[in-house]
């Protein structure tokens, strides 16, 4: 479907198509005022976004290359990589999203959390690796000092904090902010974010999802390529500053983010665009974690160089 | 008959009320409407969603791909049932594929079957892994339980094998055919949403009831569920419908 | 041509039933077999027709032909009326007009024609019967193996369907093995009337009626001599 | 016997190989193992998981799981599918409920299930809620085939009812039943991983080939698969194994 | 106490089958009961037994009996042996020793003790005639409604259950009503022997057979008598 030809200035007029690709939710955000403007990225090129509901559909859109460009979770893209499917980090966007809400439990610190029962989504994935190393981190063994319990999705742990049938949850933004605007009982206890600067002594929380590029694509069009990571900085820029009006944009172009809470979630999202070179540490550090808590996550190995764009 | 259609009305009318009486009960006990939304929240929701302008394309939608998929599961489970019916070696040889067919998590193959299938036809698909296997197993055992009497009085007077399978096998597994068939509609409407959630085709109720649900629109969830009920309703009286037409003689 | 059961065998699980049975009959004749139930009848019927195998000894004769089988049982197809029960022995063989004809013909002759359109389970027993007769007669067949045709029919029926029976048979000879427990049925009817031990059964002995069927009535002295040693033959020990 | 049980060994063989082979090819063409692994990566893969110490309690904890919903789905299956095939008011009562829990998708009930119980458990409610209705509509149908005849004779020999239930209702509907356990019991280990996978407990298959599936360990995710199909290989088994026991008759 | 049938009609889908029918009969009675096929025999059965009910008319004496009714089809369970099929009726109502030694004894009556442990597949035609047969004695009941009760059974055989019928029924009167299509079955049994019309069946006429069982013979002229005024009947018009 990518027309282009090898050399593209023999053939100006070829239209070159950019699929972009996000999961509904907070790593769609970002990218909201691209969506909704769709910025030109040069003469010829046409961008289309798809905001993916099921990430099955993501993961096969990525897995036979049909993916331009997308926004993924960091350890998603290592292991990809790890893999051989052709995709590299070409810049962060989303630094963490994670919290533990209360609802009812007398929980301030960490410590407080032994003996108790959290809920948390998707046992085994990233979130779920960091909370657990974060926990084991505090002298907690999650395993036996604490009572885990995983739901499939954060919608339905989120149903069940706003119910009020669970008093510990480990959730993502946006559907932290959901849960506090229906729940007036709860509140944010934790932040993963602020305990991972803590505990490694980084300047930037853990570089939970990025922005990942086709090689080939990168390869023939570097040029679409840095005229997109540059709308989509202004762009993440953009609705940090201006969280009411991306959460206007947000609800007409519906990317899987109630409306309402659009506004109060982007603060706790942590967006930041972050091109790839400088990012490298901060995503190293995090693979590393990742790498020894729980290899499987990022592909068995430390990705090498060349993921990085 | 007249009287006792009106009985069964009544019966079913009754049941129906039990039901919705209980789920007010239960949403009322609940008291958490994005949990458990009341009937009278999921009437307003329906009456919503029936009058707006697309409902009818995604609901088509999915009936046409339940459908689909329904009658693929049955040609094949018929045809596949037959041929194992007849032939020993027959069976064998696809007892493996049925097995593989039958309890393979539609998880493990789900990103091939989007990778080879456009997002329309998945759900066709994964409803096909599910609905043949309960139409071949009936097929199977309606034909190991014929009456093998009639099939040596058939083969007695050299009637042609295509006969004895139009005119022998297909009225004697027919008992067989209609409870798995009418078992195999009724559950392709759970398993066509399911799918739909999983490949998130433009139009179809799993997509929209996806939809509301990270909405937290419960309520609609909830209509939409009516919806699906609704659907499995009418074609389960349209099978019972063919039965009653098909069984004139006993 | 002739047909012969040569020293047949057959047991089921241990129970033995058809032992060393041996006939030898010629074509075209209406052979009876008398004999106690539970003995073999059944079982040296689907012996001949071949559905069921024996064990040891040979049949020759039967191969490559039609075979007509009334059966113990009615054997109908229960959702087929009457008349599609016989025409589903007959499609693919005969027109459809002849068809027609044939199923109105054999009809008529078992007394079912307003039936034609009833399914079995809205027959009375002797009607059921009476169907698979007519289905009987009314396939092209060279041999006709049947299994207590009569049974189940009033004293009236029977008769005519006896005679003709007969009559059908005189005009286009056909090679018939008659089962039946009625001694004056075998009388009327049978050629040659065969009895057969208790189980395992084997033949006891063999009795000739030539008699010309228009002379067998029932002060025929002739006739009753053979009724006589058929008596002798089925009260005697072996 | 001897020698066709090894016939049919041999076709089984035969029929696995030939699938084994097509896989083969089918994943050189893709030429992507995190889409489709080959054959021999996913047999390394399961020799991994065989012999890893966690490999017993997870197969258990699953296997565990699709009996208990197997079980109680044939006891429901069959009491209900009894009274209903015994009385039509019955019928006719059950009959909303029974669509409803045929065809709602089980996404929109997932919640209140999580709720209800506990995440052990979910699974195997969930499974309960395929499982029953077709086992429930075979039964149904058995009765409606029942002989009416064995019937009056049994009647007017004034026999006990529960012995009417048990020695001719029961046997009669065997051949469905039989059919419709097969059928559910094949298809239990597909809907029960797909419900681990929707509560995640501790120990389950579903929850291990969702880990895996989400790394792209899909070698993995096909091991477990294989999993998945031997143990419903060896049930199917013995689902036969009982089918010939009770079947002493014909 | 007597029997009643008062003026019964039944038809079905507008066949008429049968037509006020009037019977009166005394209690502990064998009563035969001879008509042709499809006349509506069986339905009568039906009727008394209460199977299927009449359009109009009344019946009268049989509320509130234990009824043997042995169907014109044998209906055993296929799942059960010779012996379970009639332990099937008796349990819950005799006890475990008493039921086996009913059992031997009626097995043995038809003479199937070897076969108690067969399926009914594993029997021949006439053997699951006698299944039934033993069963319809072996039930404890007042009233016995028998639908051709010998049919396919071979002479000797016929004659030794006939005798030890009788014999059953003179040590323990019970009522009968016993349809059969052989005459001279009628005539050896009979008290009374009622002769039905063709379709719609009524009461075409009925004759007494007042002579005692034990000179019922071959050569008794009264006997003869009876036996001629039964075919009169058979053959007359109405
Ligand atoms: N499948 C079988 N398994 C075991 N025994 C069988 C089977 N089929 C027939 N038999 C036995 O073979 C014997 C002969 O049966 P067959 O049906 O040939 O008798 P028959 O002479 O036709 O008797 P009838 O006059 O009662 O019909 C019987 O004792 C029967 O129990
Ligand atoms: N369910 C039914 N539907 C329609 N017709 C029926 C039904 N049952 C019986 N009949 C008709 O009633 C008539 C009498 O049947 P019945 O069985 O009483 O005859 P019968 O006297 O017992 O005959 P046979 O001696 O052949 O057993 C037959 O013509 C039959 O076709
Ligand atoms: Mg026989
Ligand atoms: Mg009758």
């Amino acid at each position: 479907k990518n027309q282009q030809q090898p050399e593209p200035s023999a053939a100006k007029k070829e239209t070159v198509t950019v699929d972009v690709g996000a999961l509904r939710g907070a790593t769609a955000m970002g990218m909201i005022k691209m969506i909704a403007e769709k910025p030109s990225l040069g003469q010829g090129v046409e961008a289309r976004y798809a905001i993916e509901q099921s990430p099955d559909v993501l993961s096969s859109k990525l897995l036979s290359g049909e993916m331009e460009l997308a926004s993924i979770p960091t350890n998603m893209a290592a292991n990809l990589y790890n893999k051989g499917v052709p995709y590299q980090l070409a810049a962060m966007n989303t630094w963490g999203v994670m919290y533990v809400v209360s609802n009812g439990a007398a929980v301030d610190k960490w410590a407080d959390l032994k003996g108790q029962s959290i809920r948390a989504v998707s046992r085994g994935a990233s979130s779920d690796v960091v909370f657990r190393y974060l926990l084991s981190q505090n002298g907690i063994d999650p395993d036996k000092d604490v009572n885990l319990s995983y739901s499939p999705a954060p919608v339905e742990l989120a149903q069940l904090v706003m119910a009020g049938k669970t008093s510990l949850a480990c959730l993502p933004e946006p559907w932290v902010s959901v849960v506090l605007s229906k729940n007036p009982q709860a509140k944010v206890v934790l932040d993963l974010q602020q305990e991972w600067i803590r505990i490694l002594g980084n300047d930037m929380p853990f570089a939970q999802t990025c922005l990942v590029v086709n090689r080939d694509f990168a390869a023939r069009h570097p040029e679409v390529v840095q005229t997109f990571l540059k709308e989509y900085s202004h762009s993440i820029n953009w609705v940090n500053k201006n969280p009411a009006a991306a959460a206007d944009l947000i609800k007409e172009n519906d990317i899987g983010i109630p409306a309402e809470v659009a506004q109060s979630a982007i603060p706790r999202c942590n967006l930041r665009y972050m091109s790839s070179r400088q990012a490298r540490p901060a995503v190293e550090k995090y693979l590393q974690v990742l790498m020894e808590f729980s290899p499987e996550t990022i592909g068995g190995k430390m990705p090498d160089g060349n993921f990085f764009y | 008959m007249e009287t006792s259609s009106i009985k069964t009305i009544l019966v079913t009318a009754a049941s129906i009320l039990v039901m919705v009486i209980t789920w007010h009960l239960l949403a009322l006990m609940l008291g958490h409407e994005y949990i458990l939304p009341t009937p009278a929240e999921t009437a307003r929701q329906m009456i919503i969603l029936v009058s707006s302008a697309g409902f009818w394309p995604v609901v088509l939608a999915t009936i046409g791909r339940g459908l689909l998929g329904f009658i693929i599961s049955l040609g094949l489970g018929v045809i596949l049932g037959l041929v194992a019916g007849f032939s020993k070696a027959a069976y064998w040889l696809l007892q493996p594929w049925v097995t593989v067919v039958r309890s393979t998590p539609v998880m493990s193959v789900i990103i091939l079957a989007i990778i080879w299938f456009e997002s329309n036809l998945v759900p066709v698909v994964v409803t096909l892994l599910i609905l043949f296997p309960i139409i071949y197993g009936n097929v199977v055992a309606g034909i190991m339980n014929i009456n093998k009497e009639l099939l040596e009085m058939a083969r007695m007077y050299k009637v042609k094998t295509w006969r004895i399978v139009t005119e022998l096998y297909l009225p004697s597994i027919l008992p067989f055919l209609l409870a798995g068939a009418s078992t195999a509609m009724g559950i392709a409407w759970k398993v066509i949403i399911a799918a739909e959630i999983l490949s998130q085709p433009q139009l179809g109720i799993g997509t929209n009831l996806m939809i509301a649900k990270i909405d937290f629109a419960t309520a609609q969830v909830f209509a939409w569920t009516v919806v699906a009920i609704v659907i499995s309703f009418v074609f389960e009286y349209l099978i019972r419908l063919i039965e009653t037409r098909l069984n004139t003689w006993s | 041509m002739s047909f012969t059961i040569d020293h047949v065998n057959k047991s089921f699980a241990g129970l033995e039933v058809i032992k060393d049975l041996f006939m030898q009959v010629e074509e075209n004749q209406i052979i009876c077999i008398l004999g106690p139930s539970g003995a073999g009848k059944t079982t040296l019927l689907n012996i001949i027709s071949g559905v069921i195998p024996a064990d040891r000894g040979k049949i020759s004769g039967f191969a490559d032909k039609n075979i007509s089988y009334l059966f113990q049982e009615h054997r109908l197809l229960p959702w087929k009326t009457v008349e599609d029960n016989i025409d589903f022995v007959l499609k693919d063989k005969i027109s459809l007009k002849e068809r027609k004809r044939i199923i109105a013909h054999y009809l008529d002759m078992v007394d079912l024609t307003a039936f034609s359109a009833y399914y079995p389970s809205q027959l009375s027993g002797g009607m059921k019967q009476r169907v698979a007769l007519a289905r009987a007669f009314a396939y092209p067949s060279e041999i006709l193996l049947m299994d207590e045709p009569f049974k189940g029919l009033d004293y009236h029926l029977k008769r005519t369907l006896r005679e003709a029976f007969i009559k059908l048979w005189q005009a286009d000879k056909r090679s018939v093995f008659f089962v039946t427990h009625d001694i004056e049925e075998a009388l009327l009817m049978g050629q040659e009337i065969y009895v057969l031990t208790d189980r395992p059964a084997t033949v006891k002995g063999k009795v000739p009626n030539p008699i010309p069927y228009y002379e067998r009535t029932r002060n025929n002295s002739a006739l009753q001599r053979i009724e006589n040693e058929i008596h002798q033959l089925l009260s005697s020990r072996v």
